[in-house]
């Protein structure tokens, strides 16, 4: 058995707020295996994105208040701050979620790709650094001229894939994904998750997707952790979880999942008189 | 017996780009029922609802309710419309102004509208109301809408639809933004509207699973024409148009062991750039194509009527 | 939930906002209760010995012409607030009615509208103020106003405009036209409430280009010749070479005072900013 | 560049148009608008005031009523204007009599435009980039609290900072002259000399403007920096690893600095009305202390002619920003 990519130890972290300490993540542990994919669900504040920026070392006004985490071996703790720098993308990268806003609107995709070489120390020809940002496009499906266009002159989906592009520029060992098909319709979904899924496997690499739509999980990743209020209240394998869920959550999650085959029409049974459930005082 | 809200070849454009063409549809009439318009971003899904609500006038075409079409209703027949076509918006946060507490939005319609002769009445019809829609009245008016659940402010706007007694009641993506554990309940609600009240719904949605929970029929939109039309279960089961046939892909099945192919995900389907008609391929089912000689179009709205009328006949029988 | 008490306690936090509002009701204290305590006939020409240096007497010494600068200044300050307030209100009102008839109506009356504004902002307004008070008369402090408040509504008709703009596609405002609220109705009732932070916040910014047109006005020596007022005394003192013959007592206090009044508004409209925009996001 | 920057910069070039009719016309009204005969009424008053030497008035009513055909129709003095205003032909000065309107503007234009071009490029390039700093998170906190102190200037108008610079260092510590824009009986050359003497004199009136005005672009350039740190894209440039330089400048800077160029535009008009007065305090030759000398002497077509100047430059200036806008946002040139 290798070294695991990934190890998160009993990770805590809190917030300060003006009414006390909060705590986002509460003992959470998992790890990783090269190349694994993992996945992280939950609802919004249930701490699945607290947990991937405490791994980019990016919380903003939050602190890993006890916990270890281990990259490649390596104890994070240790890692000064400049050292961190050069770590990210070159070893973990980040796709993420509002890919919409997050290229910056007046510099061309191509000098954003190329940034991320000259700030890790990659030295480039112009021709190379040309030969690299189109091959790194077309890995993602898009047309190399893409690396001449501002982002405001491509779709959703295309930022995306250049975010994607951008993640695996320094071919790193773990991809953390936060819900980045999470603002994209039904169709370009499907097709951005795929191709993520294609360079990372050819990448070899790990990766963390987040997201709170379990049927989409379910295709892409092998194991699952299910996050609840800052704790991760269940691990396994995809298939064990959804034949098994122990947790009230996971089984509410799972059966809220609307499909064609598994969850009935109201017209089947038609003419029904009014449910008294579907009336109750909600949540 | 209900209203016929219809929208005949409508086409709108917004400086020179052609946000919808050509597009037929019906709301209400003999047989209530519930449409789903089905649409993507920039599908033109909006522009439609904007239309039906009189907010945004065609540019070609017209809009007829009752039989009068929307631009030469006088004052009385406008008031009317008014009243009897509401709607449901995504945000239920945006939707209450934050000025007001929760009973601003109730008490404005009655006295509008002239549907109550006092205070005390209007607060008896309020209470009757949210309690139809599985609201407490006493945990729910004389807060403001920050002070109650998302859950429980869609349903305040569903009550707030219900008071002015409507025909038709047009949804816009009613449960996008309500939490997962939420939205069967409320979809349940709009589903009983049609069934126990006779309401008629449209219900635009981007999403086809819970169309299908509840639609009679489904109208496919893409890139401002409409593709596909049919009664839900043709449509979602036997989807003729390969657009539609990519949506349908596009939803993973809650069921790890059903294939996704996700690596074999299609370029997507393009939106025609010429006009399409739409061709019968059953009485209840039409598929968009390029104009044929010789071949007799339908509507959207002629299809939608047919599976409705089927529908009630299937109850009688 | 009372409006007053969450004010209350947005001033414990907000510092900028509460000293650049103690700032304002001091100089606007001192303007009201001023006059009740100055005579007016130490404010006439010839009234003291000229050119005196402060004395127990004469606190803030005499001008050129033997009037006491302590009254004067007194008798000036509510002169100077008057123009300021007045023109602020007119040009408020012109701005705010502009704005919102511009957000709401579109069309062709929001491009002319705009037009007038994007115009109104090129012109330099001390150049119309320039032709205009060389063209009139005799010129007054209500006339003054008027003049000044002609030329500072844009600020307000923009920021209104903009506003209106946006809250024109909110939901409730969409909601309220299907309860039937049209017209006047839903801009008094739907809109304009929500817009009191801007027009408070407009209010601010207005009268302090008001009153830095006014200032400037008068010390070209177009202001109301035959009244007191800050910036008078300023062309005044400038008018006799106060500075290069070191009279210090008599341009130093009016411009204190005018850099008082001009820091207490900056600082209100500093604090209101943060306090503005709190609100928004806190929708 | 597409056509649609051409599109914008026609749109823009059509408000400049205006603008300017907009500017020559009411230049051309007020005085019309205004009750009695605006040459007698200003005759009147200058003689009244007894300022300036003054010939036949009788003659002078005669031929100014007849250059500006009075007694025309209200459309051939409006044609008529145009015509003067486009052949640059502003009248005479009434006060200094022979001299013409359009030469005594061009006596002070170099002066006017000096001050101010240099005063706008100091105060906008380190305010913007002193707001910046303070925006920036990891900027010193010396820095910030200094920052602190020039913004609270920035609501001082010019020239109150102006008489005070004036009176500690030109009248109590008597550093720098006191007014002009040379010394006395000096003339004019192309040398060292005469640079340094220029200098010297511009120093206090520059520096009014400057220290009043680095605080209103830094407070706007700290407020769009917050704003834009805030962004996306600047969470995703931190996650990639990039130089904390390199964000402050590509990803931060770049984009605060476009709202900016828009401000520089808007308030253009404010920088000129608030320089005119430091030329006022300080007796600089310029064409506001101009202004301000026609204004005494009720000198109407001086104060007209470069009322008119004013608009018709700032309104040239606003337009030469907006050409370069689109070349610093990409976004634009697409159009709104």
């Amino acid at each position: 058995m290798s070294v695991p990519v990934v190890e998160v130890d009993q990770l805590v972290i809190d917030y300060g707020t003006r009414g006390g300490v909060f705590r986002a993540v509460d003992d959470v542990s998992f790890s990783l295996n090269p190349g694994e994919r993992f996945g992280l669900v939950g609802e919004s504040g249930s701490g699945k994105s607290t947990t991937i920026l405490a791994l980019m070392r990016m919380l903003r006004g939050g602190r890993v208040s006890s916990g270890r985490m281990r990259l490649n071996g390596r104890d994070l703790a240790e890692v000064s701050d400049a050292e961190y720098r050069s770590l990210r993308f070159a070893e973990i990268s980040l796709v993420p979620q509002g890919a919409m806003s997050s290229l910056n609107p007046v510099l061309r995709i191509g000098e954003q790709m190329g940034d991320i070489f000259d700030d890790h120390g990659v030295r480039h020809t112009r021709g190379q650094r040309a030969t690299i940002i189109r091959e790194l496009l077309t890995q993602v499906g898009l047309p190399p001229e893409v690396r001449h266009r501002y982002p405001h002159e491509l779709s959703g989906g295309m930022k995306q894939r250049v975010c994607i592009a951008m993640g695996i520029a320094l071919r790193p060992s773990l991809i953390l994904a936060d819900e980045p098909t999470s603002a994209l319709d039904v169709i370009v979904q499907k097709q951005v998750l795929a191709t993520l899924g294609r360079v990372q496997q050819d990448l070899g690499a790990a990766v963390i997707l987040i997201g709170h739509d379990m049927a989409l999980m379910a295709h892409f990743v092998t194991r699952l952790g299910v996050m609840y209020k800052g704790k991760l209240v269940e691990t396994g394998s995809v298939r064990d979880i959804f034949a098994n869920p122990q947790h009230d959550y996971t089984r509410m999650l799972i059966n809220s999942l609307p499909s064609f085959d598994r969850l009935k029409s109201f017209r089947s049974g038609a003419a029904r008189p009014v449910r008294p459930a579907a009336f109750q005082e909600g949540v | 017996m209900n209203k016929l809200l219809e929208v005949r070849a409508a086409s709108v454009s917004f400086s020179g780009k052609q946000a919808l063409a050509n597009v037929s549809l019906a709301a209400g009439g003999a047989h209530p029922a519930i449409t789903a318009v089905v649409g993507e971003s920039g599908s033109g899904k909006t522009t439609l609802l904007r239309m039906l609500l009189g907010f945004q006038h065609p540019t070609s075409g017209e809009v007829i309710y009752d039989g009068q079409p929307l631009t030469r209703m006088d004052g009385a027949a406008q008031k009317r419309f008014r009243r009897e076509v509401q709607a449901i918006f995504q945000d239920p946060f945006d939707a209450f102004n934050p000025f007001y507490k929760i009973d601003h939005p109730l008490l404005a319609p009655l006295k509008a509208f002239g549907l109550s002769a006092s205070r005390d009445q209007s607060y008896d019809r309020i209470e009757k109301t949210l309690r139809s829609v599985g609201l407490n009245p006493a945990q729910t008016l004389g807060k403001y809408p920050h002070q109650i659940s998302g859950g429980q402010r869609q349903r305040v706007m569903i009550a707030r639809a219900l008071l002015l007694e409507p025909q038709i009641i047009l949804a816009d993506e009613p449960v996008s933004m309500v939490d997962a554990s939420l939205r069967s309940t409320i979809l349940e609600i709009l589903y009983e509207l049609n069934r126990s009240r006779g309401i008629s719904l449209i219900y635009v949605t981007h999403d086809l699973t819970t169309a299908y929970q509840v639609a009679d029929s489904i109208v496919v939109l893409h890139g401002g024409q409409i593709m596909e039309v049919g009664a839900t279960e043709e449509v979602i089961h036997d989807p003729a148009h390969p657009y539609t046939r990519s949506l349908i892909e596009a939803v993973p099945s809650p069921d790890p062991d059903t294939p996704w192919n996700l690596n074999q995900a299609r370029p997507p389907v393009l939106a025609p750039r010429d006009q399409v008609l739409l061709y019968p391929t059953g009485p209840h089912r039409a598929v968009a194509a390029p104009a044929r000689a010789g071949e007799i179009a339908v509507t959207a709205a002629q299809i939608q009527l047919a599976v409705s009328q089927a529908k009630a006949d299937a109850v009688v029988a | 939930m009372g409006r007053f008490s969450s004010f209350a306690a947005e001033l414990a936090r907000n510092k900028t906002l509460l000293l650049g509002l103690l700032l304002l009701l001091t100089i606007c204290l001192l303007a009201v209760l001023g006059p009740f305590f100055v005579d007016f006939a130490n404010s006439r020409v010839g009234a003291t010995i000229p050119r005196s240096p402060p004395t127990p007497e004469h606190w803030f010494g005499t001008d050129g012409q033997g009037r006491d600068m302590f009254t004067v200044m007194i008798l000036a300050m509510p002169q100077t607030l008057r123009i300021g307030i007045t023109a602020g209100l007119i040009s408020l009102s012109v701005g705010v009615a502009l704005g919102l008839v511009a957000g709401f109506a579109g069309g062709w009356v929001d491009t002319v509208i705009r037009l007038a504004s994007d115009v109104m902002m090129t012109i330099p307004g001390i150049a119309i103020l320039v032709l205009v008070a060389a063209n009139v008369r005799e010129m007054t402090v209500e006339l003054m106003a008027v003049i000044v408040a002609t030329l500072s509504w844009m600020v307000a008709a923009r920021t209104i405009r903009a506003q209106t703009l946006s809250l024109r596609e909110r939901g409730y405002v969409q909601v309220a036209r299907l309860n039937g609220t049209s017209g006047l109705k839903l801009v008094f009732v739907e809109v304009l409430p929500n817009l009191l932070p801007f027009i408070a916040a407009s209010f601010v910014i207005t009268v302090s280009n008001a009153m830095l047109a006014t200032v400037g006005l008068e010390a070209l020596g177009l202001g109301p010749q035959n009244e007191l007022t800050l910036g008078m005394t300023i062309y005044w003192a400038q008018f006799y070479g106060a500075i290069i013959r070191g009279m210090w007592w008599w341009w130093g206090p009016p411009i204190l005072t005018i850099a008082t009044i001009f820091v207490g508004l900056m600082l209100t409209s500093a604090g209101m900013d943060s306090f503005v925009n709190k609100r928004l996001g806190a929708n | 560049m597409t056509a649609n920057y051409w599109d914008y910069v026609a749109r823009r070039f059509g408000i400049m148009l205006l603008v300017v009719f907009l500017a020559v016309s009411i230049n051309f009204a007020l005085p019309r608008l205004m009750p009695g005969d605006p040459i007698e009424n200003q005759l009147n008053q200058l003689m009244a005031s007894g300022g300036g030497a003054m010939g036949d008035v009788g003659a002078m009513v005669a031929s100014y009523r007849a250059r500006f055909g009075l007694d025309q129709s209200i459309v051939t003095q409006y044609l008529a204007y145009w015509q003067s205003v486009f052949s640059l032909d502003l009248g005479f000065s009434l006060t200094n009599y022979p001299e013409r309107v359009g030469d005594a503007i061009l006596a002070g234009l170099p002066w006017t435009l000096g001050l101010l071009g240099f005063a706008t490029l100091v105060s906008f390039t380190v305010g913007t980039l002193l707001g910046g700093l303070m925006g920036w998170p990891r900027s010193p906190r010396l820095l910030k609290s200094f920052g602190s102190g020039v913004l609270l200037l920035s609501s001082v108008p010019y020239f109150l900072i102006g008489m005070i610079l004036l009176y500690f260092f030109a009248v109590v510590f008597r550093i720098f002259p006191a007014g002009g824009g040379m010394p006395f009986g000096m003339s004019a050359g192309f040398n060292l000399e005469t640079i340094r003497a220029i200098a010297w004199h511009a120093t206090l009136p520059l520096l009014s403007i400057i220290i009043a005005e680095i605080g209103a672009w830094a407070i706007g350039m700290r407020g769009m920096m917050v704003s834009v740190l805030g962004e996306d894209y600047i969470a995703l440039a931190d996650a990639k690893g990039l130089r904390p330089r390199r964000i402050f400048l590509r990803y931060g800077m770049r984009n605060a600095l476009l709202p900016q160029m828009t401000k520089l535009a808007m308030a253009l008009g404010h920088i000129v009305s608030g320089a005119i007065l430091v030329e006022v305090i300080f007796s600089y030759p310029g064409i506001g202390f101009r202004l301000y000398q026609a204004i005494q002497s009720k000198d109407y077509f001086v104060v007209q002619g470069i009322v008119l100047l004013l608009s018709v430059s700032i309104a040239i200036a606003m337009f030469i920003l907006d050409l370069i806008y689109p070349l610093i946002d990409p976004r634009i040139a697409k159009g709104k």
